[in-house]
């Protein structure tokens, strides 16, 4: 394998892709620098350039018209929460997904108190989706292990006769669909066992409602409804079933806009620091497991009579507030918890029934399809598997071998069935195992239905043609059964399904137009009752394992969720929003752990672990996290995959290589697979260093802001005694100018960010990613410090005690979000320096950057204050044809040596002016979303005219929270913030305003 | 009709101060003073022959001013009246701004004007002929020229350059020219 | 007699300066190489705007749909020119040879490949739409009309032959109709109309 | 006579020359043969040079992201490198213009080289930004103001960076004028002397037909002396304005109103140091020693002790300014100085530029040419970290802390560093061989200061080979 050198221009690309990528670029790039050079020349001589060409097609398709974006109504299948979604189409191809502002679970029509009607928020993996579609190492076709490329004819042949053959299971992971389980049922009628299972598993919490309520199913949590949310390591703001629609129903209840003045308060408890912990009000460390613990001191306090809980490490009377606190909110108060252990969920399900929360902020009625997965009937199979009552297993949409804890046994056990045939996108570790890989569509490529609440049909339908030799999933499993409709498209069979079963006499083209049916009026609003004989042994979980000195606990990660994404080049490079380090997982410990274990950040690991009986082991760099509970090691799941593709590989040196060990194939794997440590019960492990290194991936390497009045924040307690609480320094008069000032006669564009409702999520930066043509640059670029998002979540841990010189190694830190893109200054002295005015202002009010006036000094990076400007270091080559596709046609690609900064998504304006004008009238406030804030799911970004009075952003600089980030240095910022209150008591002592501080920073 | 070109009388010196009150003598005694050659600058040797103040600060002035000139026009015309975009809040035509700029094509044109002027002054360019009076002219010898026309007086001449220890004194055609090559010789002339 | 020389002097320079820099302001009519102006390459079929824009007056948009619906002005696909040489085979040898080189064209699927005439470099982002359907053209007098002639960019299309190319359409002539344009509009209170007179009407 | 030289006056040519003597000594090291010496210095110096052909070709092949560069930190070695040159660049013009002015006889011997080190080190200086443009093939022509076809789009007079643009090229272009305007009588002189045709042609045609015409003399002497006074201005000008690409921006550190006088007195301070190390270098090689007195290098001594503790009030003041401001960035930024990340650069720079400097008062060290070599040398050490800590502290820690980070040079900054002080000296070599490297014509006018001076040489030893004299120590000619 040819090893990457430091500064090689393909540095973002794999090393498969880059040798073909270099002969067909290499020779174009060449050329390009030859001509460049020559430009001159060419003047001079006034030669003409190359004639170019222009084919239109010989008959023009009904109603489109090249160059004009069409949108379609489909649902994501980033995760299995499966929001809608709406494809922008342009010449036949996907270009950008953005949510469905009219769907349920993550419209925002109903949501905050400002006008947003064409807002749907998406989080991060949702909007990455077009990467899996467009990435060329897919399957182009069927293919046989051993004879590599075949024919659907030979394929489809081998699986029917396998099926016939019997005892024929199909595992998948979530399967909602109306129509799809319609399918399912048919391949079950012929005696096909149909297995079902999550990665990240939470059929511990259907399980519990099955013993408590006799129902098994997964509540719908209704955020909205809440005024005091508990949660037991429930990441619901980051990955837990839903969390788009929960960061939006959470975040109405923490709006402040407008004159609201209540808030709803967030308690968490959690070993890690979770994105739901960084935006609690109160938040406490514990180990795992202490969780049974604490729930069962709590339930106690709240009139269980559970017995002694045993040992943890929170305080009494922390339990006693929450507990009146909880008493007091009643109905509106929900408890809930990430756990798998069955009993910690009833006791949080006999908490709630207390609080009288069902019915209110949670819904047994109306559960949620999101996570069907049954963890009983996994582990029948791999027994049935290991007696060899399986002969032919169809693996589709999951990836056993890589997720399952053991995954290794999974792959023997494959060994043992005859027939193994898995539907696919790629040959990943699963797929790789099995004998026949049915080349399955991508998500956006095929039709398909879901239904993630009981009652909400969702659809999703192709945005492109197949790009491959490639089909439907559900078509493979029809033709192999021999079904009546196996050689129908499978769009007929689910219409036929839909307009028999769903549409209820709607027509299906309004159903396609919307996404969506929402049938869930129809559900019966009575809850199933509390059976206080379910709880049978709950309070044993109050019992603490002993887990020795360090305790294991891994987590979904945020950005490649289960793993399925560690191909995604926008969510390798996005990182995790906690951790802020890109293209690797880590072993997360708190400052005074990692002193304990004797390691330092970057050193690789070894965690190791008995989990159930079995050896596990996971080799990760070790990574400073503040405000993790002592004595664990977190490790996030996702990575360290060996067959996700080349995305994966090639990035960064042999050095950065996390394992040189693990050299598979000529590939080096990213981060370690952290899915052996899975454990049913709380993991003690321990850690030994491999006395390599690595040179960590930072986004950020300072996670303090130092005292300075950057993200400003106050408390509920002070802001309702002040509403300018935390924004009240002193500045220099706003008008003081010795020049006279530009007026803005027409619009003004501005942007308010709501540090109230921002959860850090990072859904903003890659939507943006997406948008504007952003490059990934690869692990060594990031390394250096040279990311290219033009937008990107600053997140500063801060602490109640004055800067002591070593802030962020405080215990428990708070953490604020603030997203951090270009100010677009009036004063920009960005624009002052610029020798060639390659940035100006436009007379709109936005700071514009003119690519290819740029000569690439970077003295207007050196000299914005909020160092938003990102710089072409070297090519970030664009060569691989299909994966141009995803290139939005309206934004130029940058090249080698020129500035780029956040456009405020110049061509969206545009194109909300056009058509304004088109329609005769003005532009109404809302009709025009950056990628941004169109994608935010708690709507904390807000963009709009602020010379239009009635505008949101407008009427929000009035608010006393309002401000704009180091106005004393006059540059008068069109983005302001909105300060940040946490729902707790004022802090006695403010943060220190003077100080010298250099806190931990890599050298 | 052509003026007819007078033969020339010329005195060599060895010292700075010899040849300025040689030079100053023959100005006193109304003789058409051709030249005076110099190795280097002999501060007061200008004013001894005759020579008033050089015009070349003139030079220098007027096209130092039209530098500003240039200079304050051309900014004003390409930020303010061809175009006059917002740069950073700043207003359309910053003049403060404009100072250094101004300031360094004032020097550039003014200074580039002055050489120009200086060898248009001088008569010389790439390529002249130097005529030179005495082979070591250009390292230690000082001649005083001077024209043989009705104001000479050859004895009076010689006079003035025995008083300040000439070393040589002699006629010579309109057309001499001494070549360097003798140089040699004559330092071994001149030291002996 | 210096002072005299000077002012003399003074005076020359300011009026030959004053001159070559209003003159500059001339420069985007002053023809440069590598401009591409009067490019007008042999095309696969010698189509003649001269005979159909000119002489039978059909309408640009006719072929050209895209103009008042999006980015592209588009160049028509066969079955627009299929529509009419269905029945119109030409009189004229050229004409016939041409319609029948559309025919083969057409009927086998194959499509034509024509040269791109007006080619706005990769960076340049332009809108038929906005020029054509939205924006509205105001002279020197103040006499407003909708949507921007064709002939402005494209020159009078109906005197040439095949395609070719009459101004410069480098970035001087787009800015300097805008920037104009941009105080006319506000000179008739249009602001809101007006065009854009910044980097991003382009650039983005 | 002309001149009356105070008795007290030593001397500035030591060793009893004449005017042929002068002559013979300067033109001898361009005539002869080159000695060894010259040889290995300028073979060494043309080998660094290829080093840094080299690796610039690969920054333009590759692209700026060679360097170690990053978002915060956007400029590093390379406009380090370029206010280091700009400012060895400055002591050339300001020894001759100034001196010039103030009628500092002993100039006359140093003027010359110094000079041209300007010139050299202007255009070691130029490249440096040529270099860092991410888009050089087209920057170079776009930061000039010409009529073009993107209509009214001009440059943008307001950016320091083209006030860089028009001050580094009329300083380079009216150095180089004053340069060659001095070199005229001396080219004339070694035309004059030439006997191989090429010779003459070369200089002939450089010399410009120049006879040594007191008519000419006359303008000559207006001319110089104007030049003189267009300089000295310049001079401060260049660096204010090199000075300015820092002080009108808004980064702490670098928003200081100090800078300009801050980084004249710095670049008089490090421009003194570098001619202090040529003229070492080139009096020991070129035997030199008659006309570069160690009187002159104890005035470049003196003047190595004034400017260094100028900048030491500088660094001073600028804490001081930075607590007093009552900007908690400020004060973070002066404070991150000396105790951050980069501390090991600002102590560097302080013990360099501030502390060492002050051993020169003592005389014995002063007219130690070792001593004064060091010395030069860490003063050039000195000078070069300034620019370094005002460039990278300040950027990498500046308002917003997620942005801080720390800058790694690679192996290419550092050895474009290296490299072009192979370009510099490759000049310098030339220049020495092929130019008069003393003004020598100069030297003549001042030979009488301060003895009792007999024209023909003939009571002073005859040609006394300058080798065969003791270095130090030059009689003492008594002024009575």
């Amino acid at each position: 394998m040819e090893i990457r050198t430091n500064n090689d221009d393909f540095s973002d690309m794999p090393a498969e892709l880059r040798q073909e990528a270099e002969q067909v670029s290499k020779s174009r790039r060449d050329f390009m620098k030859v001509t460049g050079m020559a430009a001159m020349g060419a003047v001079i001589a006034g030669c003409t350039a190359e004639d170019r060409f222009v084919k239109p097609l010989v008959n023009k398709p009904e109603g489109i018209t090249p160059g004009v974006v069409y949108q379609y109504a489909s649902t994501c299948q980033g995760c299995s929460a499966n929001c809608s979604t709406l494809m922008k189409v342009r010449d036949g191809r996907p270009i950008k997904l953005e949510g469905n502002n009219l769907s349920p679970i993550n419209g925002k029509h109903r949501g905050l108190n400002i006008e947003s009607p064409k807002a749907g928020g998406l989080c991060a993996v949702g909007q990455a989706q077009l990467w899996t579609l467009y990435n060329p190492d897919r399957l182009h076709g069927p293919r046989h292990k051993e004879d590599g490329e075949v024919e659907w004819a030979k394929l489809d042949a081998a699986a029917a006769a396998a099926i016939k053959g019997g005892k024929a299971v199909l595992l998948t992971g979530t399967i909602s669909g109306s129509s799809a389980n319609a399918v399912i049922a048919k391949l079950k009628a012929k005696g096909v066992r149909h297995v079902s299972y999550d990665a990240v598993s939470r059929y511990a919490i259907a399980k519990a409602h099955a013993d408590t309520h006799g129902k098994s199913g997964i509540p719908r949590y209704q955020f909205g409804e809440a005024t005091v949310v508990v949660t037991f390591d429930a990441d619901f703001l980051g990955t837990w079933i839903s969390p788009v629609e929960h960061a939006r129903d959470w975040a109405t209840q923490r709006d402040l806009k407008f004159g609201r003045d209540s808030m709803s308060r967030l308690v968490a408890f959690e070993a890690r620091m979770s994105l739901t912990g960084a935006n609690a009000d109160e938040r406490h460390r514990i180990k795992d497991s202490e969780r049974g613990a604490v729930l069962v001191a709590l339930a106690n306090k709240l009139g269980a009579n559970l017995g002694e809980p045993g040992k943890h490490s929170v305080p009494a009377d922390v339990i006693d507030k929450l507990a009146s606190e909880l008493k007091a909110a009643g109905k509106r108060g929900l408890v809930v918890s990430g756990s798998r252990d069955v009993n910690e969920q009833k006791l949080c399900n006999w908490i709630n029934h207390t609080l009288g929360a069902y019915g209110t902020t949670i819904d047994l009625a109306a559960v949620s399809h999101q996570k069907l997965g049954n963890d009983e009937d996994l582990a029948r199979l791999l027994k049935d598997m290991e007696a060899g009552s399986v002969s032919t297993l169809i693996v589709w949409g999951c990836n056993p071998v890589y997720d399952l804890p053991d995954g290794e046994k999974f792959k023997e056990l494959l060994g043992k069935v005859s027939n193994t045939i898995a539907i696919t996108l790629r040959a990943d570790e699963t797929a790789s195992e099995c004998t026949w890989l049915a080349a399955s569509d991508d998500a956006l490529e095929s039709w398909n239905d879901f239904e993630p609440v009981k009652g909400l049909h969702t659809l999703a339908q192709p945005g492109v043609r197949r790009l491959w030799d490639t089909r439907n999933g559900f078509s493979c499993l029809l033709k192999w059964i021999d079904d009546a409709d196996k050689n129908k498209d499978y769009r007929e069979v689910l219409k036929a399904h839909w307009e028999a079963n769903v549409l209820n006499g709607q027509s299906w083209s309004s159903a396609v137009e919307m996404g969506f049916v929402d049938r869930s009026a129809g559900n019966s609003k009575t809850q199933p009752d509390f059976k206080a004989s379910g709880m049978g042994d709950a309070k044993s979980a109050g019992a603490v394992a002993d887990t020795g000195a360090l305790e294991v606990t891994v987590y979904e990660s945020y950005n490649l969720r289960d793993g399925r994404h560690a191909v995604n080049g926008w969510l390798q490079e996005m990182a995790d929003p906690m951790v802020r380090v890109s293209w690797t997982n880590l072993a997360l410990m708190s400052p005074t752990t990692m002193e304990a274990q004797g390691v330092a950040e970057g050193d690789i690991v070894e965690v190791s672990a008995d989990v159930d009986g079995r050896k596990a082991v996971c080799k990760v760099p070790v990574m400073r996290q503040p405000g993790q509970a002592e004595g664990t090691v977190a490790i996030s799941l996702g990575y360290g995959r060996t067959k996700a593709g080349p995305i994966v590989h090639g990035c960064g040196t042999e050095k950065d290589a996390v394992d040189p060990d693990l050299l598979d194939e000529g590939v080096y794997r990213i981060g370690g697979n952290a899915f052996p440590l899975v454990g049913s019960k709380p993991v003690g492990g321990s850690i030994s260093k491999t006395g390599d290194n690595i040179r960590l991936a930072k986004i950020s390497k300072h996670d303090s802001q130092e005292g300075r009045p950057i993200l400003k924040q106050t408390s509920l307690e002070e802001w309702k005694k002040a509403p300018n609480a935390g924004n009240d320094e002193e500045l220099p008069p706003k008008d003081f100018t010795i020049w006279p000032k530009w007026e803005y006669k027409g619009h003004k564009w501005g942007m308010t960010v709501d540090l109230n409702a921002c959860i850090g999520c990072g859904a903003c930066q890659v939507a943006c990613s997406v948008e504007n043509n952003v490059p990934i640059v690869g692990k060594e670029e990031v390394w250096r410090r040279r990311e290219m998002h033009w937008i990107r979540i600053d997140a500063y841990y801060e602490d109640d005690s004055p800067f002591d010189g070593k802030l962020t190694n405080n215990e428990n830190p708070e953490v604020g979000f603030q997203p951090m893109m270009c100010q677009h200054c009036e004063n920009a002295p960005c624009e002052t320096v610029c020798p060639v005015i390659a940035t100006s202002h436009s007379d709109e009010g936005l700071n514009v950057q003119a690519y290819n006036r740029c000569i690439g000094t970077r003295y207007c990076a050196n000299n914005c204050p909020y160092k938003v400007r990102r710089f072409n270091w070297f090519r970030y080559e664009h060569h691989n044809l299909t994966m141009n596709l995803v290139l939005n046609p309206d934004v130029v690609v940058r090249s080698r040596g020129v500035m780029e900064k956040c456009s405020m998504c110049a061509q969206r304006i545009y194109e909300g002016k056009r058509s304004a004008a088109l329609a005769n009238e003005d532009v109404k406030d809302g009709n025009i979303q950056t990628a941004c804030a169109q994608t935010c799911p708690t709507d904390a970004i807000m963009f709009g005219d602020r010379n239009d009075a009635k505008s949101t952003v407008a009427r929000l600089e009035k608010d006393p929270r309002n401000y704009a980030v180091l106005a004393e240095i006059n540059t008068r910022p069109t983005v302001t913030y909105l300060t940040k209150v946490r729902n707790r008591p004022a802090k006695k002592s403010g943060l220190a305003l003077e100080h010298d501080g250099h806190s931990h920073e890599e050298h | 009709m052509p003026k007819e070109k007078n033969n020339f009388f010329l005195g060599v010196f060895t010292d700075e101060d010899d040849v300025k009150a040689a030079a100053k003598g023959c100005n006193e005694a109304d003789f058409t003073i051709y030249d005076v050659f110099s190795p280097y600058e002999v501060h007061g040797l200008d004013r001894a022959m005759g020579l008033g103040q050089s015009k070349i600060t003139w030079v220098t002035f007027l096209c130092g001013l039209m530098g500003t000139t240039i200079a304050l026009s051309g900014m004003s015309y390409a930020n303010w009246w061809d175009w006059p975009l917002n740069i950073g809040g700043k207003a359309p035509l910053p003049l403060p701004a404009f100072i250094p700029v101004t300031f360094e094509l004032t020097v550039l044109i003014g200074g580039v004007s002055t050489m120009l002027g200086l060898f248009a002054l001088c008569r010389i360019f790439p390529g002249k002929k130097a005529r030179l009076f005495h082979p070591r002219v250009t390292d230690d010898r000082f001649v005083v020229v001077i024209e043989i026309d009705e104001d000479f007086d050859e004895a009076k001449c010689r006079e003035i350059f025995a008083k300040n220890n000439a070393e040589e004194m002699k006629q010579v055609d309109h057309d001499y020219a001494a070549d360097p090559a003798d140089a040699e010789a004559s330092a071994e002339g001149g030291a002996a | 007699m210096n002072a005299k020389l000077a002012v003399l002097f003074f005076l020359l320079t300011v009026g030959m300066a004053m001159p070559i820099l209003l003159g500059i302001r001339s420069i985007p009519d002053i023809q440069l190489p590598n401009l591409h102006t009067g490019y007008q390459p042999e095309q696969p079929i010698p189509y003649s705007h001269r005979l159909h824009a000119g002489v039978l007056d059909i309408d640009c948009q006719y072929c050209h749909a895209g103009a008042d619906q999006g980015r592209h002005a588009m160049v028509p696909t066969l079955d627009t020119c299929w529509n009419c040489h269905k029945t119109v085979a030409g009189r004229t040898q050229t004409a016939k040879e041409a319609i029948g080189k559309l025919r083969q064209a057409y009927m086998s699927g194959e499509g034509v490949e024509w040269k791109r005439v007006h080619n706005n470099a990769d960076f340049v982002y332009f809108n038929h739409q906005t020029h054509v359907r939205i924006a509205k053209y105001i002279d020197a007098d103040g006499n407003i009309s909708d949507g921007i002639d064709c002939t402005y960019c494209h020159g009078d299309m109906a005197k040439n032959g095949v395609a070719k190319q009459e101004e410069q359409l480098a970035m001087g002539f787009c800015i300097n109709c805008h920037r104009d344009q941009n105080d006319r509009h506000v000179a008739a209170n249009l602001p809101a109309r007006a065009p854009v007179n910044a980097c991003d009407a382009c650039h983005r | 006579m002309g001149h009356v030289y105070s008795p007290l006056r030593k001397p500035l040519v030591d060793g009893d020359k004449s005017l042929h003597d002068i002559t013979h000594d300067v033109c001898r090291s361009i005539e002869g043969k080159p000695t060894a010496l010259w040889w290995y210095g300028f073979l060494a110096s043309a080998a660094v040079l290829g080093v840094f052909l080299v690796v610039t070709g690969w920054t333009l092949y590759e692209g700026i992201g060679v360097w170690g560069l990053n978002k915060t930190v956007g400029w590093g070695f390379d406009i380090t490198n370029f206010v280091f040159w700009v400012g060895i660049g400055h002591a050339g013009t300001l020894i001759s213009a100034v001196l010039h002015l103030f009628r500092q006889k002993w100039r006359t011997s140093i003027n010359r080289s110094a000079e041209a080190m300007t010139l050299f080190a202007v255009v070691c200086a130029g490249l440096f930004p040529l270099i860092h443009m991410g888009r050089l093939w087209i920057g170079f022509l776009w930061v000039a103001p010409y009529p073009n076809l993107r209509g009214p789009l001009w440059v943008n007079f307001r950016s320091p960076l083209l006030w860089d643009v028009f001050a580094i090229s009329t300083y380079l272009t009216i150095s180089a004028v004053f340069w060659y305007i001095g070199l005229i009588p001396d080219l004339a002189t070694v035309r004059d002397r030439a006997k191989h045709w090429a010779r003459k042609l070369f200089y002939g045609t450089l010399a410009q037909g120049w006879n040594g015409s007191v008519r000419n003399w006359n303008h000559y002497e207006k001319a110089y002396m104007i030049f003189a006074g267009l300089a000295t201005p310049l001079v401060f000008s260049v660096h204010s304005i090199v000075s300015m690409d820092f002080a009108t921006s808004v980064i702490p550190g670098w928003h200081t109103t100090i800078f300009p006088p801050y980084f004249v007195a710095g670049a008089i301070f490090s421009g003194f140091g570098m001619v202090l190390t040529l003229l070492l270098i080139a009096r020991k090689t070129m035997r030199l020693e008659n006309y570069i007195t160690l009187d002159h290098l104890e005035s470049m001594g003196k003047v190595i002790i004034l400017t260094g503790s100028m900048v030491g009030l500088a660094y001073g003041t600028e804490f001081f300014i930075a607590w007093y401001s009552g900007s908690i960035y400020e004060r973070f930024a002066f404070i991150n100085r000396a105790t951050g990340p980069f501390a090991w650069s600002y102590w560097i720079m302080v013990s360099c530029n501030v502390i060492s400097p002050q051993t020169l008062w003592f005389r014995k060290l002063r007219r130690s040419p070792v001593f004064l070599f060091v010395m030069s040398i860490f003063v050039n050490i000195g000078m070069w970290f300034e620019r370094f800590v005002i460039i990278v502290t300040s950027l990498h820690r500046d308002y917003l802390p997620s942005s801080w980070s720390y800058y790694y040079p690679t192996l290419i900054e550092v050895l474009e560093l290296v490299g072009s002080f192979g370009l510099f000296f490759f000049l310098f070599f030339l220049f020495v061989r092929v130019m008069p490297a003393v003004a020598f014509g100069e030297v003549k006018g001042v030979l009488k200061m301060g003895r009792n001076y007999d024209p023909t040489g003939a009571s002073a030893k005859k040609h006394v080979p300058a080798e065969d004299k003791p270095a130090e120590g030059s009689p003492e000619v008594s002024h009575a």
